[in-house]
């Protein structure tokens, strides 16, 4: 079947992604959309990769899984230790600074 | 000889100097040296004058050249001095009455703390005055012509206590600066015309003519306008004579010499001096003519209806002026008589002003004449004096006046044509103005029932002599009032010596200088009749009746004063208010507007940073969107 | 390499500022020495300057040329001409008056009352910044008359504000009709005004600048003029337009010209006077300056394309502020507003394109420096002395205190360019120079005179004449101090309105110089053009 | 697409399969790479020093670890800008993955001494009143412990502090040294993730307000993360179009010299949409590295909740790392775009400078003010980087190296002003601090002027230079804008002077602690850089331009 579909597929789950991040309130949610976005951008790698018939795709690929567990380390910290403070994850809580 | 033109100015400057700077250890000696001083000056001026005899008429012009004033491309100014014929009439006049008046003060600012101001102010005057009739530029004329104008403002401003004293002195000033401006376009005029303002090369010397001819008539016309103006501002001539009357605010030795005798006649010699330019502006000439008719009208007919004497006599020197400005308007056939009844009135004005002074000193300075009458028992050699002063004045046959102003009258009627007649008629109806006017006042001063009363804290005034040092300037004008004439007249001496200067011609009169003169003395006879059937049969009101309109527009200024009230003061008060409110809203607003809606603005782009982690990403993902669509609609343009 | 003669008039000041600074706040009466014994070695070096400056000579001299950022192509380049001279004795000179007569208003105040704290506005006054700040602004002044490049001028044009700004509102003057806390909002309302005005300005010179740089390549004044003449370097006549601009405008703001004009009334009413001397007489200059210097040889053509309606500007200059100036309630904003109107015959004069108006704005630099001072100066004494600025609190002053009266008088009819003083010469050649070119606008500016007739003497007759106020009757005369200050500076007006020959024969040929870069000359007479 | 293409395309898959059996083992130039190396092995041991050190020394051990290897990560670019990398030698190592130039070099020598100025500040202990006979620094004790409960005080009481900083400051830099440099997408991705990931962990670590620090590094770290899955889906899309994520390939493709190699994508990739949108969301990511609006509103939140030292930090360092990486990819990568993303960027640059200037005249705290004027900077900056000449280049290189300082410098001043709520960043609250204590508030005019870029300070040098270069790039309306919001900027810079010299002080106004050698340090180095990048450039205006060129 057509690779281009991937593509299609991929650019979907970004799309997806990115509005869950910006409707959903809960910061583990927001979170996981991002990794979705990430996951999407996987995706288009690999189909790319086999697109152009080199590895450098897929090799990216597993580099971006590797930075989205840093990622998830890092996020899941902070994102906790505000629970803690606050016991709540909605970003829209977390509103002491504007204007 | 030329070296001492220089001096003539410097006597007087240092003693102002001296005086000014000196401070009070002075004061005791202040006012001699001051009145040496002037006097040293007159000295040189007899001297000069004696040389000038001893040349040929054609080469009695002296002219000292000190340094460069203003070198600036073209423009080339500088410190010179030019003495002929008629600075040098000028220069004793000056020197000689300031003289007088000088020694006059000493007694009547005897009791003036600030004695020795006075005469530092007096010698600056002195120095400033003959700096204007001896430049050899019209621009170190111009300084004269300020530096006068700022003696004067000092002197009338001398009582500064006294707010109307002060009012007046800045009226004063202002009026002359309005003046000024035209005597500076006057120059600028010169300068774009001619690439010069110096007398030399533009009017003419030793005889061959200047390059003032040179130019379109219009240029000169517009030359001439402009110095007319300046002329009206110093010489108090319709429509700027306003200050004067304000002017008598000052001691009265200073309406003697500047507002009498000297000063407020600069109009006159810058006009005669302007000569060759006026010549060349018939127009010119007739506007002048005009002016000084209807000025010399009205000033007659203000001083008619003044009851301060001073201010009835500063009506009468208006008038005065007005008909030498009419003469001076007349060209060639007026400028020598024009002169001529400029110093004939420096005496006996000046002789008439140190009168009334003398008469206020006796009177505790009351000014009002209805609170005089009789006083010839009292103070006779004032009486004598002022009297011998006022037949001049009124034209007696023989005295100074009588030649004089015959000869102007005359001139008046020999322009020629329908103007002629007027002018001549308005020169004859003055004179029996003058005539009416100065009666009154002698009647109301001299004559009559002892009016005064005691004043507010009840001193009675006992009239009573001036000290002598009062009393000898004052015989000696007299003498001056009544011979200056005549002995100018006879052989017309005055004539041929100020000829050479200013060029002489007969006009045809269409009427016989006899039938003039019997003209004049006609009218003179009414005036007095009039007068004497007013105020010398019955007695007069202490308090000034209602009077007719005319009257009363007359004590008023004829509304002049009224009108710059309204029109200038008050439209100017306007002015600045409203503008000062639209700098301050509109300027500026428009600035601290622009900063405000700055401010606004941010206030409102603020609200955008609300704190919400999403909605920032909504900008983010808002602006990718923005930023992609962007860059593709720029490869498909 | 010869002595570096224009950098050390402008280094000794500099120096000067930085150990006036130094000095530890307790010895402040030695900061007060100090300060003055460098203005007054400047004052030295700039007479140097004026003797060893040949009238005659190259069109600049004394030159010195070091290169500093090669990479905007700027180099420390000095040099002066007539011009140039006449602004940096000017500037040299009163200085030392500016800091004699402000001898006492940086003194901490022994508190008055105890409720205001110890902070309170005007009680934080550390004299000897006072007097470094003012020497720093010397040496920016002095460096900006000297410098013919572009960017070095640009530099310390801006950087000038900086220390002004200090100055204004640090040390503003405390008389105030509604107390101490309105004096110094007031205050620091005039300094920011004051900066953002200038620096607006001078940030829209900065694009002009680099536009200058993008179009010549370099800044050095000689070099582009040059160019410009020999037609190697030519700009598009809207580039050149726009740039010209961009520099009036900054110059325009300094000078100040109508409509640009609001910030000095407040500067000058809020600060001290002898900060209001600074500017007024010293920092403003550098505005006009710059248009004849800058505006003229790097723009001549653009110069002549905006001359009318520039000069449209300067005669409602001239006519506003004197009107303003009558309206004023305030001693120093009157004068202020006069020194607008000054202004405006100054713009007037440059822009007229003939050596008579340019000599004479030249010449009005000066006169109108040390008039002002005068005038303004002796309001200081006298503001001082009562406490108020407001003309309506005083009142027959010249009974009590004659000599300050009669030295305020000189001082007003300075204003007023009475003739036989200095301002005289200068305003009437303005006059001549316009005039000749453009008689309508000549008159009108003409009018001028009366109404610097009118507030000045309106000025003088409601503080000096009229009955004694009881406020003012104990009010002593002017002290040795103070008549120090006064009296050389009167002397000067009267030397220089009855020789100002010194001075134009120094400044003549730069003005020629001008004039041939923007290809104009003067025009001739009726009469001889006619033969 | 017909069956043969899909056909072609295994068989071509097939064919293009082939070489990748035979690779090479990879080659690296050791001591071009020194400086990253070094200050990675630093972080490291730095981890272990956290892991067997006992605590009581691990601030001295952790503090000297760092000092040694960012000093020691200068030298070593020294070295290597002397031995001519920057100019003639100027190469690309790592297999083509680190490009080792003028223009990396000049970046990552000004964010390693951006760094060791900030490190002072981070190791800064004498600012808060000692607690139980501990100094503190402006870090959470325990950063798990919950704000407020007994695990804190217990914490604070055993004079915990958190020593991890040290490395992941130094993990931080590591990623900014390798940003600038990066020669292909994927080690740009890479960099950008490590230096961002310990920011937003530092982000967190603040003593005190730590509920506002938590919440800044929540936002910070969320938005971060859009941002960089928008820049690795541009990345893909890139790959996708040149079949490659090296610079150089990239940038060949893009001019048209090297044909996409095989038909089959040639008639799918054909049109340059891939290109484009790739472009312009890797651009994206950046814009929000360096807080261009509209990609700017994490700033203000996160920099005033941030460890003020942190902040400094931040503001200084990501925002050259996040040009320098800016920079490579529009000069070398893009430059056949130009024509596309010039446009687009003159509008970025505008909004920009307006925004933020603007924005800034109503703040109220001072943190936040300097954030919208660090916005506006990142304006004047891409007015330069539009330029798109070496003088564009280097003029872009100053700035960042003058403006680093500047900003060190400013944030360290504001953790000297503090009350009994730690600092005290509310800008009332700094009303007559001229009065009280006149040199800190000089100090802190000298770097608000240099902000409102007044001549002799840094600020004008490095604001002139992009500017000419803009106006000479062709880019006059630019430098109007760019003259209009210094403007607007000025005031806001002046309204901060004016309230610290000519306002009343507050009875109960803050205290300006007195500083321990390490800020004094920081704070001394940016005044001297100030002045002397203000008053004497032309020696750094020579290095910047020497290292003006980008290796392809």
């Amino acid at each position: 079947m057509n690779p281009v579909n991937y593509l299609y597929l991929a650019a979907l789950l970004f799309t997806i992604g990115a509005t869950g991040v910006l409707i959903r309130r809960n910061a583990i949610v927001v979170f996981m959309c991002i990794e979705l976005m990430l996951n999407a951008c996987n995706l288009a790698f690999v189909t790319f990769s086999r697109m152009h018939g080199n590895l450098d795709g897929q090799i990216i690929a597993f580099f971006t899984m590797v930075v989205a567990a840093a990622e998830v380390v890092v996020g899941l910290a902070i994102i906790v230790s505000l629970f803690r403070s606050r016991h709540s994850a909605s970003v829209d809580d977390a509103s002491l600074m504007k204007l | 000889m030329e070296n001492l033109i220089a001096l003539l100015i410097a006597a007087p400057l240092l003693g102002a100097a001296v005086l000014l700077v000196g401070g009070r250890r002075l004061d005791a000696v202040g006012h001699w040296i001051g009145t040496l001083l002037s006097s040293v000056s007159f000295v040189f001026g007899v001297i000069l004058f004696s040389d000038l005899l001893s040349r040929d008429a054609e080469d009695r012009t002296l002219t000292q050249h000190l340094f460069s004033w203003i070198p600036v491309g073209g423009f080339q100014a500088d410190v010179a001095f030019r003495l002929d014929q008629l600075s040098m009439t000028f220069v004793l006049l000056i020197t000689g009455v300031g003289s007088l008046i000088h020694l006059y003060s000493v007694g009547y600012m005897e009791h003036d703390e600030r004695r020795r101001r006075f005469f530092g102010y007096l010698n600056l005057f002195l120095a400033a005055m003959l700096l204007l009739v001896l430049a050899d530029n019209y621009l170190l004329l111009y300084v004269g012509w300020e530096g006068v104008g700022l003696a004067s403002y000092l002197l009338i401003g001398f009582w500064q206590h006294k707010p109307s004293a002060a009012t007046a002195a800045k009226k004063a000033f202002l009026v002359n600066r309005v003046g000024d401006i035209g005597l500076s376009i006057a120059i600028m005029l010169m300068f774009t015309t001619f690439g010069t303002f110096a007398f030399g090369p533009l009017l003419g010397a030793e005889g061959e003519p200047g390059i003032a001819g040179d130019a379109s008539e219009g240029r000169l016309t517009a030359i001439a306008l402009m110095l007319l103006l300046a002329a009206c501002g110093k010489s108090a001539q319709v429509p700027l004579q306003s200050w004067l009357g304000d002017a008598m605010e000052g001691p009265t030795p200073v309406s003697a010499l500047i507002h009498a005798a000297t000063m407020v006649t600069a109009g006159v010699y810058l006009i005669v001096r302007s000569a060759a330019i006026f010549n060349g502006a018939p127009d010119a000439q007739l506007v002048v003519t005009v002016v000084g008719a209807v000025t010399l009208l009205f000033g007659a007919i203000v001083g008619c209806a003044k009851d301060d004497i001073k201010k009835a006599l500063a009506g009468s020197t208006m008038s005065q002026i007005g008909y030498m400005v009419l003469a001076a308007g007349l060209g060639p056939i007026g400028y020598v008589f024009a002169i001529m009844h400029l110093v004939t009135h420096g005496f006996f004005k000046a002789g008439l002003f140190l009168g009334a002074g003398s008469v206020m000193h006796g009177m505790n300075d009351e000014v009002d004449m209805r609170k005089y009458g009789g006083l010839r028992k009292y103070m006779p050699i004032t009486f004598v004096t002022f009297g011998l002063g006022y037949l001049a004045i009124i034209g007696f046959p023989g005295l100074s006046g009588f030649f004089s102003k015959d000869k102007i009258i005359e001139a008046a009627f020999a322009k020629g044509g329908t103007e002629g007649w007027i002018l001549g008629g308005c020169a004859l109806l003055g004179a029996a103005i003058t005539a009416y006017y100065m009666t009154r006042v002698m009647l109301m001063t001299f004559f009559g029932e002892k009016r005064w009363q005691p004043d507010a804290e009840g001193h009675e005034p006992h009239p009573h002599e001036s000290p002598r040092s009062m009393t000898i300037p004052m015989i000696v004008l007299a003498f001056g009032s009544v011979f200056a004439g005549g002995f100018f007249s006879i052989g017309d001496r005055f004539l041929h010596w100020l000829e050479p200067v200013t060029g002489h011609s007969h006009g045809d009169s269409p009427v016989s200088a006899l039938t003039v003169t019997l003209a004049t003395m006609v009218v003179l006879v009414v005036g007095v009749a009039i007068a004497y059937a007013q105020y010398g049969r019955r007695p007069v009101p202490i308090v000034a009746p209602r009077g007719s309109l005319l009257t009363r527009a007359a004590r008023r200024d004829l509304f002049q004063d009224d009108f710059n009230h309204v029109v200038l003061v008050r439209g100017g008060e306007h002015l600045t208010r409203s503008l000062v409110y639209v700098d301050h809203t509109l300027v500026d607003g428009v600035v601290n507007g622009t900063a405000a809606s700055v401010g606004g603005l941010s206030g409102r782009l603020r609200r955008v940073q609300n704190g919400f982690a999403r909605s920032y990403a909504v900008s983010m993902f808002g602006g990718a969107a923005v930023l992609i669509a962007a860059t593709l609609l720029m490869r498909a343009v | 390499m010869s002595f570096p003669l224009l950098t050390a008039t402008a280094a000794l000041p500099a120096i000067g500022a930085v150990l006036t600074a130094a000095v530890p706040a307790a010895r402040r009466n030695a900061a007060k020495s100090l300060a003055l014994v460098f203005s007054l070695a400047t004052l030295a070096l700039a007479i140097v300057v004026l003797v060893r400056f040949d009238p005659d000579g190259g069109r600049y001299q004394l030159t010195e040329s070091h290169s500093w950022i090669a990479d905007f192509g700027v180099r420390y380049e000095l040099g002066v001409d007539g011009i140039g001279v006449a602004l940096v004795v000017l500037t040299a000179l009163l200085i030392p008056f500016i800091i004699l007569a402000g001898w006492h208003d940086a003194d901490p105040l022994e508190t008055g009352d105890a409720s205001l704290s110890s902070y309170a506005a005007g009680r934080w006054r550390p004299t000897q910044g006072f007097f470094a700040l003012i020497l720093a602004v010397e040496a920016m002044v002095i460096i900006s008359f000297e410098a013919t490049d572009v960017f070095v001028f640009y530099i310390f044009f801006e950087a000038m504000l900086i220390p002004m700004y200090f100055l204004i509102g640090g040390f503003g003057d405390r008389a105030h009709e509604h107390g101490e806390e309105a004096a110094s909002t007031q205050r620091s309302y005039a300094a920011v005004k004051f900066l953002l005005y200038n620096l607006v300005g001078g940030l829209i010179m900065l694009a002009a600048v680099i536009g200058l740089y993008v179009v010549a390549g370099n800044f050095s004044l000689t070099e582009i003029a040059e160019a410009r003449a020999n037609g190697t370097l030519d700009m598009a006549t809207n580039t050149e337009r726009w740039l010209f601009l961009g520099f009036f405008f900054a110059f325009a703001v300094k000078a100040p010209l109508w409509p640009l004009h609001t910030w000095l009334p407040n500067a000058m009413g809020e600060s001290t006077t002898p900060v209001a001397v600074l500017i007024t007489a010293v920092v403003d200059k550098v505005g006009t300056f710059a248009m004849l210097r800058f505006c003229l040889q790097l723009f001549p053509e653009a110069s002549k394309w905006a001359t009318p309606a520039i000069l449209v500007l300067a005669v409602i200059s001239i006519i506003y502020g004197a009107l303003l100036a009558v309206g004023q309630r305030d001693i120093k904003r009157l004068v202020a507003y006069a020194s607008i109107s000054h202004f405006g015959f100054i713009i007037l004069g440059i822009f007229a394109m003939t050596s008579q108006g340019q000599s004479g704005a030249t010449l009005y630099m000066v006169n109108h420096g040390i008039s002002t001072a005068a005038l303004m100066l002796v309001a200081g004494f006298l503001i001082s002395r009562r406490g108020s600025r407001l003309i309506a609190d005083y009142g027959g002053v010249q009974k009590v205190a004659p000599v300050l009266a009669g030295t305020f008088l000189i001082g007003g009819l300075a204003t007023l360019s009475l003739p036989g003083l200095a301002p005289f010469v200068s305003e009437f050649l303005v006059l001549v120079g316009t005039f000749e070119r453009y008689p309508a606008i000549g008159i009108v500016a003409t009018f001028g005179i009366v109404l610097a007739a009118l507030y000045t003497l309106v000025l003088y007759q409601r503080t000096m004449t009229g009955p004694v106020k009881p406020e003012v009757s104990a009010m002593p005369d002017l002290r040795a101090r103070e008549l120090l200050v006064v009296a050389p500076l009167i002397v000067l007006l009267i030397f220089l309105g009855v020789y100002p020959k010194p001075v134009t024969d120094i400044v003549d040929p730069a003005v020629k110089q001008t004039l041939s870069d923007v290809h104009k000359k003067d025009p001739q007479p009726e009469v001889e053009a006619a033969k | 697409m017909s069956a043969s293409a899909v056909h072609s395309l295994w068989t071509t898959a097939a064919t293009a399969a082939e070489p990748i059996s035979k690779i090479d083992s990879p080659k690296i130039e050791y001591g071009q790479l020194s400086p990253t190396l070094i200050v990675v092995g630093a972080a490291i041991i730095g981890v272990l020093v956290e892991a067997f050190v006992p605590r009581k020394h691990r601030y001295y051990a952790q503090l000297f670890v760092s000092v040694v290897a960012l000093t020691a990560a200068f030298a070593a670019v020294v070295a290597l800008a002397q031995g001519g990398y920057g100019t003639t030698k100027a190469r690309i190592a790592a297999m083509g993955a680190i490009a080792v130039d003028g223009p990396a070099l000049f970046l990552q020598g000004t964010i390693l001494l951006a760094a060791l100025v900030g490190l002072f500040t981070f190791a800064e202990r004498r600012l808060d009143p000692e607690v139980h006979g501990n100094r503190v620094d402006s870090f959470a004790a325990q950063a798990a412990s919950v704000p407020g409960s007994d695990s804190e005080q217990a914490a604070v009481k055993a004079g915990f502090t958190t020593t991890e900083v040290f490395p992941l400051l130094l993990f931080a830099v590591a990623g900014m040294l390798v940003f600038p440099s990066a020669n292909d997408l994927l080690t740009l991705f890479i960099a950008l993730e490590v230096f961002s990931l310990p920011l937003y962990l530092l982000c967190a670590l603040a003593r005190r307000k730590r509920l506002m620090s938590q919440e800044a590094a929540v936002k910070y770290f969320l938005l971060g993360a859009f941002a960089s899955a928008f820049t690795l889906f541009g990345i893909a899309l890139l790959y996708g179009y040149a079949g490659s994520v090296s610079y150089g390939t990239i940038a060949q493709v893009v001019d048209g010299t090297v044909q996409n190699v095989n038909p089959a994508l040639a008639d799918t990739m054909g049109n340059d949409a891939l290109l484009l949108v790739g472009a312009a969301m890797i651009v994206m990511g950046l814009l929000f590295k360096v807080g261009a609006v509209p990609f700017h509103m994490w700033t203000p939140d996160v920099y005033q909740g941030a460890p003020t030292p942190v902040t400094g930090f931040m503001a200084a360092a990501t925002k050259v790392a996040a040009f320098g990486a800016l920079l490579r990819l529009l000069y070398v990568v893009l430059p056949g775009l130009r024509w596309d993303w010039r446009p687009v960027m003159w509008g970025v640059a505008i909004v920009t400078m307006l925004g933020g200037a603007i924005v800034a005249i109503t703040q109220t705290d001072i943190k936040r003010l300097l954030a919208y004027s660090s916005i506006a900077h990142a304006g004047f900056i891409l007015a330069g980087v539009i330029a798109t000449t070496p003088d564009g280049v280097s003029s872009v290189l100053f700035y960042l190296a003058a403006y680093s300082f500047v900003t060190i410098g400013a944030f360290a001043v504001v953790t000297l002003v503090r009350d009994a709520g730690g600092e005290a960043t509310h800008l009332s609250k700094w009303a007559g601090l001229g009065r009280r204590s006149p040199l800190v508030a000089a100090v802190f005019a000298v770097f608000l002027l240099a902000f409102a870029g007044i001549p002799l300070t840094s600020g004008f040098a490095g604001k002139f230079a992009v500017f000419k270069a803009a106006a000479e790039g062709g880019a006059a309306p630019l430098v109007v804008v760019g003259v209009i919001s210094s403007a607007i900027a000025a005031f806001f810079y002046i309204r901060v002077i004016v309230l610290m010299f000519f306002s009343e002080p507050r009875p109960e106004g803050p205290t300006v602690a007195v500083p321990s050698p390490l800020t004094m340090t920081a704070i001394a180095v940016g005044v001297a850089v100030t002045l002397v990048l203000g008053v004497a450039p032309q020696y750094f205006l020579d290095l910047a331009n020497q290292a003006g060129v980008f290796v392809r």
